[in-house]
């Protein structure tokens, strides 16, 4: 028979507000197995847990119930507790009576009513609860970088640098990211490429970090301190130790009319190209989609001006497996797709582009080399309108509900720019709220209004009509001065909301990384812990978890990186000991567990077992602690009840069950 | 092929060309309307009041109509299709409204939506094809600038009617296209022509033609075409309407299909 | 005859909430304050794929009115397969009792993951009003453990 | 005719099945309209007329009769507010009080012209008549 204590929290006024906590330690009372019962301000201050301590030794408590917030948030508290006074971690359960109870529910006796259930449910259980002992895993001391951007690049540098290899997989031809292909940065209007180069240099140059460019993440395996992982390495075509990045190749490529892809369209490049001048690694890539040699199979100019003789047609894709003990997500951000709001006109005007586009057309290397021009005719815009929130704070199924952050304050820089260059150009901004927190943020914006005249409506765009004379005619409204206006530009600049990266889908789905509805990667806990994923051993960092500028998501590069040295500084881990358990006389040797097991955990033995006093060799399944997870499937599958889950055993979880419908 | 055919109050009256051409070229192209018996008006705008039951029930009787023979139930003209498809999803989808007119109907077997409603530029495009129209087109209309007038009621909204994209439509181009003529393409061919408000508001109207005739004018088009009775008549009041004239899709559809002069005889 | 007076039934109903996804969802719905009847009560299981039918069908048998199993959303399983065996499993435990006459409303199975605390409310609130509508589950009940 | 201020503002959100408190006031239904110059209460205005409760105002307003219902404000609201329903809401509320059509039978006649489509005049019928 278990000797139980219930400790119910009161947790300030968060709990007892809507729960009498007195009654509900009142009821535990009352339950089978409950020897002690108490409650406290808050069990999980000092003062609570000694409580709890005290109780355990002095009334030799076997388990114990705490009857306080989420298990997500102190069960770990609490376990510890009972570990220092003696019992083992595993006889302590948790009744969640204030996320589930007190905290959505506004009267009393509703509240304890609830509170009461759902802390006999976890008397009930506890009931059961078995000491259970973790075992020990190892820690991989080598970690990888998914994306290589600057949060990919600031996280890998910041791992290295704390003495640990790490590998960064890039999917383009460079690292470099998003950044890269921004002019200035805000608010200080940086040359982007001058503060993101030298990273870059300094990735490639560090003797712990090995970069894998044109690659990709195909398969995860495993889990913390002990992933699997298979990289695709596309085939690049040029042999990455004999090209010399001299660039003969691209210039004479006879093909030159691909999309380029950095230049977001704007201009074309060549089949085999190097995205940017400053690419790292500087070796180019044959585009085998667009390249004459493998579409026809003549051609092979780039073989034979290649003075290093490293053009190979015949390169394959290449697969390199490698052991990790931690993963860092950073695979960034895109703008969305504008089909559905063709209102301004994006597919029907080249003069109307995105705010991405704009930063290729202002940058030196640019298509325009710089110079700010019209797609369409090449002439020098007079009058330019600039829309904000095209597609974010949208709920409908046309855009995205939450606001992409960096919009307001590009659209003030760009603005700055172009009346700073150019100051004969108009410049209209039409808004809908102007949002800059940030340090010096809003003196920035500020000074777009005052210093360099950018004239700021709040309002939105209704249409954007081309007219026959390549002009652009806005219809928008001035909410200010409750008019319609109609405003005549040149070009028209969208800022575009940003979405996740289309691969960060089947990345969350290889590591088993929950993802929100918006396609962000949810972190462990929204205020506690930001930059890990709820997956133990993966990390997040840049835009994958949320809109945020370069400073924001350099904070949080580093931020992951000390998370991920923090696991891999580690020599062991403790698993978890919620595992499965195969009952060998129960067993029947069908091998469905194995079948079902995401892990392979599941072996099947010889063994002698004695069944009632036969002895017989049968088949029967095997559990590895190590490799199980812990998630049940095999528990459920087995035809005749041999497998069962310890920590949510079928007894335990059936308890429950009649303890709720009692 | 045949569909349940709902032609619609002004199709029997004013806009018996509109009629009479989709007739003889669905003919020509192989399928067949079959006009849905007893059929009574649509009411030409779909009551948006969440409470409006009986406003429905004329639509929800052909589409039930439709539903018992079987058959999808193609439309033509654009306040028609708006009402039907916006009918049957209510139907479909507001628990309310579809138990309330299925308890008025009385209906051996309630309508739940079932039917599917096409427009018959729908069924050009994804039932007949615009590639299989062209290897039929006897007389194509080379050389001829056309811009198509979508208006409102055809595209609105989108993600409902899911009739074409709403802000940059491209059905009636692709039509134009097939048919052996050149699209025009100008920014105001899904704005409205005023609708209604021509009976008491003259001006309104007429401002807002004129800028649609206008755009279309100075993009080059020598002509426009669409599917909208109410659209045509007051397109057609604008002054550029005397060097820009409006027609309905069908005539040129009849016309390159080479059965236009039989429509005209038939009369 | 007046039908106010009468006092509402109140549901007994059964969620059974995967730790990874919908139970954070719950905690979320809790953090943010998004009220759901107290008829709810949620038992925590490391993932959908851990509910044995069998335990779906001693709620019934014990009394409960209504039984919700939530995990994540398929695609985004802590264990990769997870919530599919569970859904496979569910849907053919559910066609089951509604042929013994445990009406498809009493039984649910929704995708609601960490971030989803507005849809966490949202489904309990209809779950709860759907079962208030069927009333009270007379169908699996063991009569012996009526009081 | 509903007399309270109030329960006419319930009434009309009631009919057009609109939440107004979802509006952000970005102003993109009185950007899309083509009536709005003969409005006296503009699309985005429309919102805080029901949340203030000033019916009296709103079903007084031309904008009522000004409405193309061309639904340019339905698709293109960020917020699935679509003011468009919510005039055509109060539109409602006011032509179902008797004596209140906005299209009185005897001037008809005059607004005829022998090219008007039926369609036109069945729609307009249905908008400003009961």
């Amino acid at each position: 028979m278990q000797r139980i204590g219930v400790f119910v929290c009161h947790c300030g006024s968060n709990i007892a507000a809507t729960v009498d906590v007195k009654k509900v330690a009142e009821a535990a009372m009352m339950e089978p197995g409950v020897v002690h019962s108490d409650d406290y301000q808050y069990m999980c201050s000092e003062a609570g847990q000694a409580r709890i301590i005290a109780a355990i030794q002095e009334k030799g408590l076997t388990g114990i119930v705490v009857c306080a917030c989420s298990p997500r948030m102190h069960e770990t508290t609490f376990r510890k507790a009972a570990e220092r006074a003696g019992l083992n971690p595993y006889m302590v359960e948790i009744a969640n009576i204030r996320e589930h109870c007190s905290w959505i529910h506004k009267d009393l006796e509703e509240g304890t009513k609830k509170a009461v259930i759902l802390t006999r449910a976890a008397i009930a259980k506890v009931n059961l609860n078995t000491p259970l002992k973790s075992g020990e895993s190892r820690v991989t001391k080598r970690a990888l970088v998914i994306g290589g951007g600057i949060a990919g690049i600031q996280t890998a540098l910041d791992i290295a640098d704390a003495g640990y290899e790490v590998d960064i997989v890039e999917k383009t031809p460079s690292i470099g990211g998003r950044m890269s292909q921004v002019d200035k940065t805000f608010p200080t209007l940086d040359c982007s490429a001058c503060i993101l180069t030298p990273k870059m240099v300094e990735a490639a140059a560090h003797d712990k970090i090995t970069i894998y460019t044109y690659s990709e993440v195909e398969k995860v395996g495993g889990f913390v301190g002990d992933f699997t992982v298979d990289i695709r390495k596309k085939a690049r075509s040029i042999d990455m130790d004999k090209c010399t990045g001299c660039g003969v190749c691209q210039e004479k490529c006879p093909y030159k009319k691909t999309p380029s892809e950095f230049n977001r369209g704007l201009n074309n490049r060549s089949a085999v190209y190097t995205p940017f001048a400053q690419a790292i690694p500087n070796v180019p890539v044959i585009d085998r989609e667009h390249c004459i040699k493998f579409k026809t199979g003549k051609c092979g100019v780039c073989a034979k001006v290649c003075q290093a003789g490293a053009v190979d047609y015949e390169q394959q894709d290449e697969i390199v497996t490698e052991k990790y003990g931690a993963v860092v997500v950073a695979t960034g951000f895109d703008t969305i797709k504008l089909d559905d709001f063709d209102e301004y006109a994006y597919s029907q005007s080249p003069d109307v582009i995105t705010s991405l586009e704009l930063e290729r057309i202002m940058n030196a290397a640019g298509p325009t080399k710089g110079h700010l021009e019209r797609i369409s005719d090449g002439k020098a815009p007079k009058n330019m309108v600039f829309i904000q929130c095209v597609g974010s704070r949208d709920i409908t199924c046309r855009g995205k509900s939450y606001c992409s952050k960096i919009c307001c304050m590009y659209t003030a820089k760009h603005a700055m720019l172009i009346r700073d260059k150019y100051p004969g150009v108009n410049v209209t901004v039409f808004y809908i709220d102007v949002r800059t927190p940030g340090k010096n943020f809003d003196e920035f914006y500020r000074r777009a209004v005052e210093e360099y005249g950018v004239n700021y409506i709040k309002g939105q765009v209704g249409k954007v009509a081309p007219q026959p004379d390549g002009q652009l005619l806005v219809q928008g409204v001035d909410l200010l001065d409750n008019k319609q206006i109609l405003v005549e530009a040149d070009m028209v600049v969208l800022a575009t909301a940003i979405e996740p990266d289309s691969s960060v889908r089947s990345i969350a789905t290889m590591l088993t990384a929950s993802i929100d509805t918006n396609n962000f990667l949810t972190e462990a806990h929204p205020k506690l812990r930001p930059v890990e994923s709820p997956t133990a051993g993966v990390f997040l960092s840049g835009v994958c978890q949320g809109p945020k500028d370069i400073p924001e998501t350099v904070a949080q590069a580093g931020a992951a990186a000390i998370k991920a040295v923090g696991l891999l500084a580690k020599d062991k881990l403790l698993t978890n000991p919620c595992t499965a358990k195969a009952d060998e006389l129960l067993c029947n040797g069908c091998s469905n567990c194995a079948d079902v097991c995401p892990y392979g955990a599941i072996t099947y033995e010889e063994k002698e077992v004695n069944d009632h006093g036969i002895r017989e060799m049968r088949r029967v399944a095997s559990v590895n602690n190590a490799l199980c997870q812990g998630c049940g499937a095999c528990t459920v599958t087995c035809p005749c009840g041999a497998m069962d889950l310890q920590g949510f055993s079928n007894r335990q979880l059936i308890a429950e069950v009649d303890a709720i419908c009692r | 092929m045949k569909y349940s055919y709902y032609p619609g109050c002004t199709l029997k009256t004013k806009a018996k060309d509109l009629d009479a051409y989709a007739r003889s070229s669905a003919k020509a192209l192989g399928f067949e309307l079959e006009e849905i018996e007893n059929w009574q008006c649509c009411g030409g705008v779909y009551p948006l009041g969440t409470d409006e039951i009986a406003s429905k029930l004329s639509s929800v009787r052909a589409l039930n109509e439709a539903k018992e023979k079987g058959q999808d139930m193609v439309t033509l003209c654009s306040a028609c299709h708006h009402v039907m498809k916006r009918v049957n999803d209510d139907m479909q989808h507001v628990e309310d409204i579809r138990n309330r007119a299925n308890n008025y109907m009385k209906l051996n077997e309630p309508y739940t939506g079932e039917t599917t409603v096409l427009h018959f530029l729908e069924v050009l495009k994804s039932r007949i094809g615009f590639d299989k129209l062209k290897e039929k087109v006897v007389n194509p209309l080379k050389g001829r600038k056309i811009g198509a007038y979508y208006g409102c009621l055809l595209l609105r909204p989108g993600n409902l009617l899911q009739f074409d994209n709403a802000e940059n439509p491209s059905v009636i181009e692709d039509f134009i296209r097939a048919i052996g003529a050149e699209p025009v393409i100008y920014p105001y061919r899904n704005e409205c022509c005023g609708g209604y408000i021509s009976l008491k508001e003259e001006k309104m109207a007429e401002s807002m033609v004129n800028t649609i005739m206008t755009s279309a004018s100075g993009f080059g088009a020598e002509m426009l075409i669409t599917a909208c009775p109410l659209c045509l008549y007051n397109l057609n009041k604008s002054d550029v309407a005397t060097h820009l004239p409006v027609l309905y899709f069908t005539e040129l559809l009849a016309e390159a299909l080479g059965v236009k002069e039989e429509v005209q005889h038939a009369e | 005859m007046s039908i106010e007076a009468k006092e509402e039934f109140r549901p007994n109903i059964v969620a059974f909430c995967c730790n990874w996804c919908s139970y954070a969802g719950a905690d979320l719905a809790g953090s943010s304050r998004l009220a759901y009847p107290a008829d709810v009560k949620i038992i925590r299981v490391p993932c959908s794929c851990r509910v044995n039918p069998m335990f779906i069908l001693r709620a019934f048998e014990k009394g409960a009115d209504g039984v919700i199993m939530c995990g994540c959303h398929p695609g985004d399983c802590h264990y990769s397969t997870g919530n599919y065996y569970a859904r496979r499993r569910m849907t053919l435990l559910f066609s089951m009792l509604d042929y013994i006459g445990v009406e498809q409303g009493r039984t649910r199975v929704e995708w609601v993951s960490a971030a989803e605390g507005v849809k966490f409310s949202a489904t309990m609130n209809e779950f709860v009003r759907k079962v208030r509508s069927l009333g009270k589950n007379v169908r699996l009940e063991d009569l012996r453990c009526r009081n | 005719m509903l007399n309270n201020a109030a329960d006419q503002a319930k009434r009309i959100k009631e009919i057009s099945g609109v939440d107004p408190l979802k509006c952000m006031k970005c102003g993109k239904c009185s950007a899309s309209c083509p009536s709005f110059n003969e409005m006296d209460i503009k699309p985005h205005q429309f919102v805080s007329y029901i949340l203030n409760e000033e019916t009296e105002a709103l079903v007084n307003s031309e904008s009522l009769w000004k409405c193309l219902s061309c639904f340019a404000c339905v698709e293109r609201c960020p917020r699935d507010v679509k003011p468009g329903k919510l005039i055509d809401g109060a539109r409602q509320y006011v032509v179902r009080q008797r004596g209140q059509d906005y299209l009185k039978a005897d001037e008809i006649p005059a607004l005829l012209d022998p090219e008007l489509p039926q369609q036109l005049l069945v729609s307009a019928f249905r908008r400003y008549r009961r």
